[in-house]
């Protein structure tokens, strides 16, 4: 009857940080978490994607 | 709109209006949707018009008299009391045209277009509506089914609305039964089976379980039991229908208890052994849509079906039958039309029982959380040694908190005491923030309040609550 | 504890066994100090006996007889009701009996030696108890201040205990006032005077301000007005105390309003402007301690005072007069004196007032958050748009919460409604945690819950309620 959703092994994020890694087009699961028992938060998201943006354009320099 | 040729050409067409259909219209339409709302019945589905609402104005009403024993206790003297059914049929009128008002008003102004009749499909996307003024027909870019479920019935005890009811007949009842019968251990029996015992009728529960609430913590269940049993209630478990008779307005209900035959006699008899989805008869292989067995419908993460522009929530679906669930899966499936991310991605999902008390529980249990071997640390506090508690004259119960042992992430409440659906919010924002035992314990909760529980409770799986002695 | 020459030695000395003492004795033997526990009187303090508890008992006796008249609405048919004013003080007492047994015990679990006698200080690190065997000397390495406080009189209209009453006797008459006079605005007048009216007795309430609950939200104290006023009480605002006279049992007070004089008569009269701490008699000066002004320590984060080794906490030091917050300071000194890093930084102090309905609040309003230059965004929701509040017969009041405009940060959340105190839990959680608007709209509440109302309210705030008709 209770539903429970929680899983072992799940990504702790509250339920905005959550909604903002979707909107970012970012998988949580590959966020490292600097919050209190390792919860992601929304600048560990903002850091995150500052790194794939710094990747991609390292990558495309090197294609040159 | 733009009226076609047979079909009227529409962004969204949403069947059904209960929590699920009618949130995913105003949601749609807030963001933009065209939306063509359908609905066969009365605004509100069977939330609002034969389930949580209609049974919680009944449960308060049996709370209200089970408070007038706790206000003896207290010093109020009181003389004889009596329930009037009819006016409490008027009562819950009221309560539920108000809230049908609203919800009407509410679509109206968000522009929902709002279509009495019953719909089916025609196509993968078209669907036509049977109307009072004929038919209806819509091409939809897409399309919501939030068609919700009806009562189970019981092969040998079919529902006849008049002696044998099911629980949209048995909230409509313009007179207490004296005697009544109750086929089904679940919630929505023990709800009823607790308000019509403490209203004054004589309340049999089977069920066919070794135990009522099936899948709830054993001990949670163990304090709704024993106020079942002070209101009179006669629980039989493990008890099988094998036949009935009626006669003279009685029901004569034939039960198999370990090999005894029991024969029950009852002026109603209530059947709670379940809900069915309302899948048949929409014609949904013409929309390239099939159920599973018991007739549900497999959606993904934002509720859409093996059709991409058709999407199924609330009851229709696989998953608890709960309101709340009904309406967020309504709000994500009209955002995820609108173009956008959202996603059921929910931590945890509360469930709340009316019983007496109340039960809430959000989360893991002990034992779901051994099952996926987590280790766990738990706390638990009594309502007993809450100053509150007592002064309410409502001294049982107990709220117990389960956490990750390592990490003391929050990963389940479950709480049996007075005010429990209210209490349970902050345990399920506790989960989806991934909050841990510290966070709560060192959270400022008033005195003198229910919430303190909670609080204690946590303290208590660190070692270290106030008002628990020992125990380690 | 070793037995020295003049004064026994021992770790920590604590004076008062209210909700900040006896905590801070629980928390600092857990953290295996060696604790003496001086109380003068009963063990629970103001809280317990005069205080949170005894206050509670009497508001819901009053409660119940409200729900008799909502149960009428419901379809229960009542005959007359009457209070027992003597059967309701034997049930109170039997919960502050069951309480201060309990704490007692949980003392002794913890092994702190209580001692009965008053205590005053004899040096910075020595006090004397003056106990019924004579006087008693103990040495100690800390000490904490937990001496609570006492009603304030007036002083044109001095307690007298018979007819001139503090809330301690008020909440101690055997026999219900036919005509009560209350001077005060604050909780603990209206909180008692709305449970007086209830239970019959007449109710004045007169108060110098401009309004009742100075520092609350307008809008909150809109709501508790109206049924005040439902409940018969009258309400007389800018009202000073010009003197009174005491005739065949009836006192008669003469008070200023606008220049204009009235004289009201009444049985009983309560006086409640305030409380006074109780620092005097303490010796202070001994202990190199000075008060300010109104007899208040002042301390630091952990409770600290200007000598060292001493912590003062709970009603002696500055802050709101609440026991959560006593018993937090209680828990923090104790850790302090153990060595720990605790500290009072909590975001926020929840407040519950247990008027009709309950109000509770906590972190900042629209006036305070624009008095330090935030710019917020403010949702809210109505009760009477909860199908639960509708089915409970409670559709009035309404949940509002403010956040950061930019971050959406929730700030502060003020509710009026039912089980307003176990809903602020939510909210606290919600401040602590840093939580945003979308983290509570977004946490799945369940339904027919009143935690619905603070999810919409969140809602609204963002301009996504699903519930409440689009205003911007
Ligand atoms: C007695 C009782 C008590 C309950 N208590 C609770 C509770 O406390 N908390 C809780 O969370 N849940 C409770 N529930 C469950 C809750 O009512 C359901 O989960 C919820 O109503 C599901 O919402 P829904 O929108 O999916 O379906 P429904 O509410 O069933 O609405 C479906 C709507 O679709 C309409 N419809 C169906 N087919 C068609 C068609 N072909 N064309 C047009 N219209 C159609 C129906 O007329 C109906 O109005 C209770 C249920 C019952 C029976
Ligand atoms: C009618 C009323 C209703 C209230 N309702 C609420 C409420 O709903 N919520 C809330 O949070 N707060 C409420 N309060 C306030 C709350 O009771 C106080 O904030 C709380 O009791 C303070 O705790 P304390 O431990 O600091 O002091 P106290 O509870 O006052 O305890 C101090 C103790 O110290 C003892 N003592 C004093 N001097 C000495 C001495 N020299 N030697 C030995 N012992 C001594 C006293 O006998 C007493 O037992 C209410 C107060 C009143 C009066």
């Amino acid at each position: 009857i209770s539903a429970p959703i929680l899983t072992a092994g799940r990504v702790l994020a509250t339920p905005a940080v959550r909604q903002l890694a979707r909107d970012l087009m970012i998988d949580i699961r590959l966020v490292s978490g600097s919050g209190a028992a390792g919860r992601v938060t929304k600048e560990d998201l903002l850091a995150h994607q500052r790194a794939q943006q710094e990747q991609r354009l390292s990558d495309a320099e090197r294609a040159e | 709109m733009v009226v076609g040729d047979i079909a009227q050409n529409v962004q969204t067409v949403i069947i059904g209006t209960g929590p699920a259909g009618y949130v995913a219209a105003i949601r749609a339409a807030q963001l933009g949707l065209e939306v063509v709302l359908i609905e066969r019945g009365e605004v509100g589905g069977i939330c609002l018009h034969a389930g949580c609402i209609s049974s919680k104005a009944l449960i308060q009403a049996a709370n209200a008299i089970g408070t007038l024993a706790q206000a003896t206790e207290m010093g109020v003297e009181l003389e004889r009391h009596a329930f009037n059914m009819q006016k409490h049929q008027a009562w819950k009128a009221s309560i539920q045209q108000k809230l049908t008002r609203g919800i009407s008003a509410l679509l109206a102004a968000n522009g929902v277009t709002v279509v009495k009749g019953t719909a089916l499909f025609m196509s993968e996307d078209r669907i036509a509506v049977e109307t009072e003024q004929g038919m209806e027909y819509y091409r939809f870019e897409a399309g919501i089914i939030a068609t919700g479920s009806r009562p189970q019935p019981l092969p040998n005890l079919p529902f006849d609305g008049l002696h044998i009811l099911s629980s949209t007949e048995a909230l409509r009842l313009t007179e207490l039964p004296k005697r009544l019968l109750i086929i089904g251990g679940d919630c929505i029996g023990l709800e009823l089976g607790t308000a019509f015992a403490k209203l004054g009728t004589e309340v049999i529960i089977a069920c066919s379980e070794s135990d009522i609430l099936q899948g709830f913590d054993h001990s949670l269940v163990q304090i709704v039991k024993k106020n079942m049993r002070r209101a009179g209630i006669t629980l039989l478990t493990q008890a099988e229908v094998c036949g009935h008779t009626i006669e003279e307005g009685t029901v004569c209900v034939t039960l198999q208890q370990g090999g005894v035959e029991k024969k029950i006699a009852a002026d109603k008899v209530l059947v709670t052994v379940g809900r069915r989805p309302n899948t048949e008869g929409l014609d949904l292989d013409r929309a390239g849509l099939s159920t599973d067995e018991h007739g549900f419908l497999t959606t993904d993460h934002q509720g859409r079906t093996a059709n991409r522009n058709l999407f199924a929530i609330g009851d229709v679906t696989h998953g608890p039958l709960l309101a709340h669930r009904a309406s967020r899966e309504g709000m994500i499936a009209a955002e995820a039309i609108a173009g956008r991310n959202s996603a059921k991605d929910m931590a945890c999902m509360p469930t709340v029982l009316f019983t007496d008390p109340e039960i809430a529980t959000v989360g893991l249990t002990e034992a779901e959380a051994h099952a996926q071997g987590i280790a766990v640390t738990v706390g638990q506090f009594p309502f007993a040694a809450s100053g509150r508690a007592l002064t309410l004259g409502r001294g049982e119960g107990f709220c117990r908190i389960i956490a990750e042992q390592d990490s003391r992430v929050v990963l389940g409440v479950h709480i049996v005491g007075a005010e429990a659906s209210s209490l349970v919010g902050e345990a399920a924002l506790a989960i989806e923030m991934g909050a841990t035992l510290e966070d709560i314990s060192l959270t400022l909760h008033p005195h003198p309040t229910l919430t303190e529980t909670l609080m204690e409770a946590a303290a208590d799986a660190q070692g270290i609550a106030i008002h628990v002695a020992k125990r380690r």
